[in-house]
């Protein structure tokens, strides 16, 4: 008989591969794969949709989605959720337009600076005041709303110096519009940040469980209102991305994504409890919502077939994309 | 980094104006959604107009949402440009210039509906074709007054706004003003939005009336839908001594008018809309309209609109499209001037 | 019922008595009757929802469900559109659908192991759909007398369709309270993973949860078309989201196994005032939701304050 | 059953395992493992931590499935794929782990999954569950009201429903019943413990009982054959007449081990500090009242008292965790911040929970990563955490405490219990610079070795210079670690007993102040 591996004392134990097995490593390509398929189905169902112009549209158009989801992203991972971030980026368009005849060049950094104290205070709000975060930025949400129907007077303010945004609309090597870089710039930052710091022990030990990191000294206080606060932050730079594209900044702007937003997180495979996932899975995620938002009308699916149809596929898309073993309890 | 300008977008430049066969032409149509009779009725009056020319219309709908028209469109625009025609109802009137500039870079022919920034000049584009609204002001006004008159000139009315930050809840609200300085009897009471909602209009309304309970005598509502959520409202109070009135005329309204429970709507007519936007690009697609002929007065109109009431409510009941209003020396027809 | 479960109740209370203080017309008893029916509708998705929250999942499929059983049953009772005229029945079969859509999310959950926030917003979306493809274009309109009157006869001074959510609201509660469903609903919220140590198998149990909550959404598309006359695809827009805060506002919380019929019902009419004042009072229509929100905020915060612990996890 | 069954019921075993085996990733928890249940005898299994006994039975009651061997139950080769078909041949089994809804009431727990007339077509019938339930409450003379909510009764009166609902079984079978108790005693006081004996040794009388502990005393007590288990494998079995600890353990770790395993008090500590370390002064919570307690550099201070007492609160305040509402705390001098556990951390307090599943360790995290979440800077250069430096410090302290694990990269909570503590110890220590150590039942669940393992390397502490307060699992283990005992009751600190290492105090002068 073979000796137990672990009945011997560790110093002369077999070696044994910590890194993961060719299965997580899979499961960890799983949103990428989702992407892919998706793609090859809308390319059979219209052939014409597989073009370099169609996919730089579709990239392009995900940009706002993507910088959303991923601010996000790290509240999901905290255990948390935000719901304010679609609001809140309507808000910050309304203020860009506001401020930028005053503001010029400035105001790109100065409203994301804002939409990130606004997050910070919903975050404060969170942990002082103890109230889930579901209520605290659903509360958000109908503030901030009001709020931009106030400032902006109930209507749309366009934007006439579209200098200050044009670097946004330019394209890289004349194919990767300049937006999605700058997402995958956010993701990428944000993740190195996570992973080459203590960080990211914190905030997946806040997410996991957030009564075991408390009493491990993290600091998940902190931590919560650091999420919030670039989950606003986001929130920000992608109403200034969208200010770009529509030239005006309008109080109800953004107010649609906020699903869009969350189902990019989930169909990423990050887990809605927490603790579980990443911002490039989100990444993936935003794609895959994109072209099913904007893939399926064009490859000539009708309106009620088209939400039926996305109704079945970002289930699909969760079921292929979540790591169960990560997540022992569905809920 | 290396950035150089747009490039991605579209094929620039535009297909030679009048070039396409008509076979190659390829029409869009896009609402906010097909589960709103007015908004179904406009795509089926698109379709109406592409059998007529022996093509099929592609049915867009967006849901109302901003974000989502605008992936639409710039993913429309990434396919083939060159013999595009889109009649285009923006969600707001934010939404209309990014349609635009993206039309204009990609060649694509482009009429607009209802919702355009009052400053944006059609005139200054090339292959924006036209922008056709109604003039929400007087629309708001003639209802306004047609209320005035059925509650005897005097008491109190109370009115139900759409979704506050769209032009079209503005300009209706504004005529109402201007009704009410020329009926200087009847009070506004209350002014609440129901977001152009029939539930939530069901709603607002059953809180105004025990809120101004017998003052009330009149709700004029900025849309059918809304003024048909307060006919439930008044019907569930048992009310019958208010008078109501919208805009739309969707065909439950008319049937209102006709039962005598709603007083007065003002037409719009989908299904023409729906036709008369791929007409006017198909003409200058195929070369029989050519775009520089048509007039500063006709890029940017009012179009035709009657106010409906009891009287000549028959006239309405079953809108049907008119091959003939959509024939290319036709187009224009319907025009009651340029939006000033 | 704890001191802790005191908070919502005395919220409702006190926000009443300073609407009551702010405005004549929000103290009549018209007005009262005004905020009961109004809140009908919201009482029957949130005991459905209820449900669901108690598990310690979450359900956002009421806008699709709704919209679909609204559809539907404008099509089966007497209408414009077709020559049907199935009245009590055509109901039912609205319920139905309502349960089969429910029970769909809840097989999605159990069987493909996706989240229920992601299996109820994507049979939202197919709901919506549905109704959409029913629908066609032609808005169906009722013309049956039975289901007509639901909204407009009253009884003691409430419509119909109030002493229908009175009634879900008592059937929500027995069934909380004295079948093994809403038990083990209750305890699936508390600790899943030991139900299934004790030999209970809880995906059937889920299932019924959802298929339970869907049936309550099906009646709530069916009272929405009663009142409107009219069935609408948008029958359920925003209700989904409202009916979570209402339950959270009374109680209930979103990580489950606490809360109940009870606590939602409160909620439900906190809610309602809140919205109902508001208008009373005369506060900006373009202020209203935002004061709605702030005022949810505090009233939760204020109900948590008090229980608050260290080391106490807040998700 | 048929008359030849019958004839030899008395003479087949009541439950025959066979060659089981059970790989887990890296892992082999069973490895041919055998072993036998006579009918009518207690039946004690013993084994180290991670020697497989959970898994052993866990695969009993249809939760593990194994990969190979066979069950045979009364001479009937069985599969037992879930709990359900488990109970239905008789056999049940109270969980290491707490297995209870919290918010559901004792009665549902104690019928849960097996209500019978409780419940009549879906629909509840209160007053018949409750009855049933007090029926086995009855059993185990057991006061609790079956229709309390399990979460608000003590973790020790939580553990009796766990035994009435297991005991649920007699109903449910027409069998003699197999009932499995993993770990029942570790959380229970000595009253309760006895209670249960009695109760084991009532069921004797009509079922088999297989009984786990990490307390050899207490197998020996209350067993009458002890089965061994080493890294998965069964390596004998012993009656219980007449044997002794030191066997028993010999036989689990494969050489003699010490029975002394407390090693005694520090031998006269020469230069005594003029100050003492911890000073807390008339500190009241909201379950605790004017508690003053002095902790010296190097001492170790136990705190007894039932529960109840107050003490686990007076550690949890110290550490930042409960609120107090009045009393200062000093810290080698300095004002101590009670706010948080973040000023806690960085006074150089340690605090290992009670709860370690839910407080003490961040399951799907690594080994590694749990053992250095506290410390961060011990794996980072700067703000950046250094892979390498963090792998070598915790393959140091995985080595150092003996920690079994496949890897420094493997998921906690894939490590048995006993394991999961050592490395929730070695949070605290990685830095090195740790002045307090709050020590709230430290060796809940620990084998022997590894009991003295954390023993000496509780005493290797204090020598350093840590001062350490002890809530601990027994008297016996309060009294051979402290070196003063403070007795808690009803929230206040109501004696001081000197525990020098020649005059240690026997537990029953204890019991008597704790009263
Ligand atoms: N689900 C699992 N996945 C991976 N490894 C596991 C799993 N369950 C148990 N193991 C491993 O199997 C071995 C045996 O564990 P088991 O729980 O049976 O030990 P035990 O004898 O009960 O120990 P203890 O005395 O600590 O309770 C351990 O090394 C454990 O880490
Ligand atoms: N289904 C499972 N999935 C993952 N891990 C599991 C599973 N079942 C058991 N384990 C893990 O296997 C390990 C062994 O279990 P257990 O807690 O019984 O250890 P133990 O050795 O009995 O503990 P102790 O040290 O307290 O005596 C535990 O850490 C447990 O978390
Ligand atoms: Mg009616
Ligand atoms: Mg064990």
């Amino acid at each position: 008989m073979t000796t137990p591996v672990l009945a011997t004392p560790a110093a002369d134990q077999a070696p044994v591969s910590g890194g993961p097995t060719v299965g997580q490593r899979l499961t960890s390509f799983m949103p990428v794969i989702a992407l892919v398929a998706l793609l090859a189905a809308l390319t059979f169902a219209d052939p014409d949709f597989l073009t370099q112009r169609s996919l730089t549209a579709a990239v392009r158009t995900s940009a706002p989605l993507a910088v959303l989801a991923a601010g996000a992203t790290l509240v999901v991972l905290c255990g948390g959720i935000d719901l304010s971030i679609a609001a809140l980026c309507s808000l910050s368009t309304v203020l860009f337009a506001m401020w930028l005849p005053d503001l010029g060049g400035l105001t790109t950094l100065v409203v994301i600076g804002a939409a990130g104290l606004i997050g910070m205070v919903q975050g404060i709000g969170h942990v002082v005041l103890r109230i889930p975060s579901f209520i605290m930025t659903l509360g958000g949400m109908s503030i901030f709303a009001a709020v931009a129907l106030v400032i902006s007077d109930a209507g749309p303010i366009r934007i006439v110096d579209r200098d200050a945004t044009k670097w946004l609309t330019l394209y890289v090597g004349g194919i990767v519009p300049m937006s999605f870089v700058v997402a995958v710039i956010v993701v990428a930052a944000i993740s190195l940040v996570l992973k080459l710091t203590p960080l990211e022990s914190f905030v997946r030990a806040t997410g996991y469980s957030e009564s075991a990191a408390r009493l491990a000294g993290t600091p998940v206080d902190l931590v919560k209102v650091a999420a919030f606060t670039i989950s606003g932050a986001c929130a920000g730079l992608a109403a200034v991305m969208l200010v770009s594209r529509n030239f005006s900044g309008s109080p109800t702007m953004a107010d649609n994504l906020l699903l869009p937003a969350v189902a990019a997180i989930v169909v990423g495979g990050t887990a809605i409890t927490g603790g579980h996932g990443s911002l490039w899975r989100s990444l993936a995620g935003a794609l895959v919502v994109t072209l099913l938002r904007v893939g399926l009308p064009i490859v000539g699916v009708s309106s009620a077939w088209e939400q039926i149809l996305y109704g079945a596929i970002i289930v699909a898309a969760v079921a292929l994309t979540l790591d169960r073993s990560k997540v022992l309890i569905i809920k | 980094g290396c950035s150089e300008e747009a490039s991605g977008g579209g094929g620039g430049g535009g297909a030679e104006a009048g070039a396409c066969a008509p076979e190659d032409v390829t029409l869009v149509g896009q609402v906010r959604n097909e589960s709103n009779p007015y908004e179904a009725a406009w795509l089926d009056g698109g379709d109406a107009f592409a059998e007529q020319v022996g093509l099929t219309q592609d049915r867009l709908t967006y849901d109302g949402d901003s974000t989502r028209q605008q992936e639409q469109i710039s993913q429309l625009l990434a396919g083939d440009t060159e013999c595009l025609v889109m009649n285009i109802l923006p969600n707001g009137d934010s939404d209309t210039p990014p349609i635009v500039e993206g039309a204009e870079e990609a060649g694509a022919y482009l009429v607009t509906q209802w919702n355009k920034p009052a400053d944006l000049n059609v005139a200054d584009y090339d292959q924006w074709l036209s922008h056709i609204t109604y003039n929400g002001v007087e629309s708001g006004k003639q209802i306004g007054d047609a209320l005035a008159e059925a509650i005897g000139g005097s008491g109190g009315i109370v009115a139900l706004q759409g979704i506050l930050d769209t032009g079209a809840a503005k300009d209706r609200f504004a005529g109402l003003e201007e009704s009410l300085a020329a009926n200087p009897d009847v009070e506004l009471l209350d002014d609440q939005t129901a977001n152009f909602s029939r539930a939530e209009a069901l709603e607002v309304t059953k809180t105004l009336l025990t809120k101004h309970g017998d003052d009330l005598k009149g709700i004029w509502a900025a849309n059918d839908d809304m003024a048909l959520g307060a006919l439930e409202a008044l019907e569930q109070a048992g009310r019958t001594d208010v008078a109501v009135v919208g805009i739309d005329a969707v065909p439950d309204a008319l049937t209102a008018i006709e039962d005598g429970t709603m007083t007065a709507t003002v037409s719009s007519d989908g299904p023409w809309q729906g036709g008369i936007g791929l007409a006017i690009g198909f003409c200058v697609a195929t070369g029989e309209l050519a775009a520089e002929d048509i007039t500063d007065e006709d890029r940017a109109w009012f179009a035709e609109q009657f106010l409906i009431t009891s009287d000549n409510v028959a006239d309405f009941s079953s809108p049907q499209t008119d091959e003939a209003d959509f024939e290319c020396d036709n187009v224009f027809s319907r025009s009651q001037g340029a939006i000033s | 019922m704890s001191l802790g479960d005191a908070g919502p109740p005395i919220a409702l209370v006190v926000i009443f008595a300073v609407f009551s203080l702010l405005s004549d017309d929000f103290r009549t008893l018209g007005n009262v009757q005004n905020i009961m029916d109004a809140a009908a509708v919201l009482a029957v998705v949130t005991c459905g929802i209820s449900f669901v929250l108690m598990m310690g999942s979450i359900d956002l499929s009421a806008p699709g469900v709704m919209g679909a059983s609204a559809i539907a049953v404008s099509l089966l009772v007497a209408n414009n559109r077709n020559d049907n005229a199935y009245g009590l029945l055509g109901v039912l079969v609205a319920l139905l659908l309502g349960s089969a859509l429910g029970c769909l999310s809840g097989l999605a959950l159990v069987s493909l192991k996706v989240p229920s926030f992601m299996t109820t917003l994507g049979v939202s979306a197919v709901g919506l759909g549905l109704a959409t493809l029913m629908f066609a274009g032609v808005q169906p309109n009722i013309r049956d007398d039975m289901l007509d009157s639901w909204a407009v006869q009253r009884f003691l001074g409430l419509a119909y369709l109030t002493w229908i959510a009175v009634a879900c609201v008592l059937v929500g509660w027995l069934i909380q309270r004295y079948s093994r469903l809403g038990r083990y609903a209750f305890a699936i919220g508390g600790a899943e993973e030991v139900l299934a140590l004790s030999g209970v198998k809880v995906a059937p149990y889920k299932v019924a949860v959802f298929t339970l909550a869907g049936t309550f959404y099906g009646l709530a598309g069916v009272m929405v078309t009663s009142q409107l006359s009219a069935g609408l695809v948008q029958a359920g827009k925003g209700y989904d989201f409202a009916a979570i805060t209402a339950a959270v506002v009374g109680g209930t919380l979103l990580t489950g196994g606490r809360g109940g019929i009870l606590h939602s019902a409160v909620g439900v009419l906190l809610v309602t005032v809140l919205t109902n004042g508001l208008v009373q009072v005369g506060v900006s229509p373009y202020w209203q939701g935002g004061v709605q929100g702030l005022i949810v905020v505090a009233a939760v915060a204020a109900a948590v304050l008090p229980q608050r612990r260290r080391n106490q996890v807040t998700k | 059953m048929t008359a030849q069954t019958q004839v030899n019921a008395l003479e087949v075993n009541a439950l025959e395992v066979r060659g089981l085996v059970k790989h887990y990733p890296g892992v082999k928890a069973l490895d041919g493992v055998d072993l036998v249940v006579r009918q009518h005898e207690v039946l004690g299994l013993a084994g180290e931590n991670g020697a497989g006994k959970s898994t052993l039975l866990k695969a009993l009651v249809g939760l593990v499935r194994p990969d190979a061997g066979e069950i045979w139950v009364r001479g009937e080769k069985v599969r037992l794929r879930s709990v359900v078909e488990a109970a239905d041949h008789g056999i049940g089994m109270v969980f290491q782990e707490q297995s209870l809804v919290p918010n559901l009431t004792a009665a549902e727990n104690i019928v849960l999954g097996s209500e019978g007339p409780g419940v009549r077509r879906g629909i509840y019938r209160w007053d018949t569950m409750r009855k049933l339930a007090q029926a086995q409450l009855d059993k185990i003379g057991s006061h609790i009201d079956p229709l309390a909510r399990t979460d608000t009764l003590t973790f020790a009166e939580r553990q009796m429903v766990e035994i009435a609902k297991v005991l649920r079984i007699e109903e449910r079978t027409s069998h003699p019943p197999v009932i499995i108790l993993d770990e029942p005693t570790s959380v229970l006081e000595s009253k309760e413990i006895e209670t249960l004996f009695t109760q084991v040794r009532r069921l004797r009388e009509f079922a088999s009982v297989v009984f786990v502990s990490h307390r050899l005393d207490e197998v020996l007590d209350v067993c009458d054959r002890v089965s061994v288990l080493r890294g998965g494998q069964s390596v004998g079995e012993v009656p219980t007449a007449g044997a002794a600890p030191a066997e028993l353990h010999r036989m689990m770790i494969g050489s003699t081990g010490s029975d002394d395993h407390y090693h005694g008090n520090l031998a006269e500590r020469s230069d005594e500090p003029a100050r003492p370390r911890l000073v807390v002064r008339g500190l009241s919570g909201a379950t605790f009242r004017d508690v003053d307690l002095d902790v010296h550099a190097g001492e170790i201070v136990g705190i007894v008292g039932v529960h109840g007492s107050g003490r686990e609160d007076v550690c949890r305040a110290l550490f930042g965790a409960e609120p107090t509402l009045a009393g200062e705390v000093t810290l080698d001098g300095d004002k101590l911040d009670l706010s948080g556990t973040r000023a806690a951390c960085a006074a150089g307090i340690g605090y290992v929970p009670a709860e370690r599943k839910i407080e003490g360790m961040v399951g799907p995290m690594s080994v590694a990563d749990n053992m250095t979440l506290t410390k961060q800077k011990s794996r980072c250069s700067g703000p950046l955490v250094v892979p390498q430096k963090q792998a070598t410090l915790v393959d140091k302290w995985i080595e150092r405490l003996s920690i079994r694990t496949p890897h420094r990269g493997t998921a906690i909570q894939r490590l048995s219990g006993g394991n999961q503590q050592k490395v929730v110890l070695a949070r605290w220590l990685v830095a090195g610079d740790i002045r307090l150590l709050l020590l709230d039942h430290p060796t809940r669940g620990l084998d022997i070795g590894a009991r003295s393992e954390v023993y000496s390397l509780m005493r290797e502490l204090a020598n350093s210079g840590v001062a350490a307060v002890l809530l601990a699992d027994s008297l016996e283990e309060a009294i051979g670690m402290s070196d003063r005992i403070i007795v808690m009751s009803d929230g206040r600190a109501t004696r001081e007993v000197a525990c020098p290492a020649g005059g240690k105090p026997t537990p029953l002068d204890l019991v008597k102040e704790m009263v």
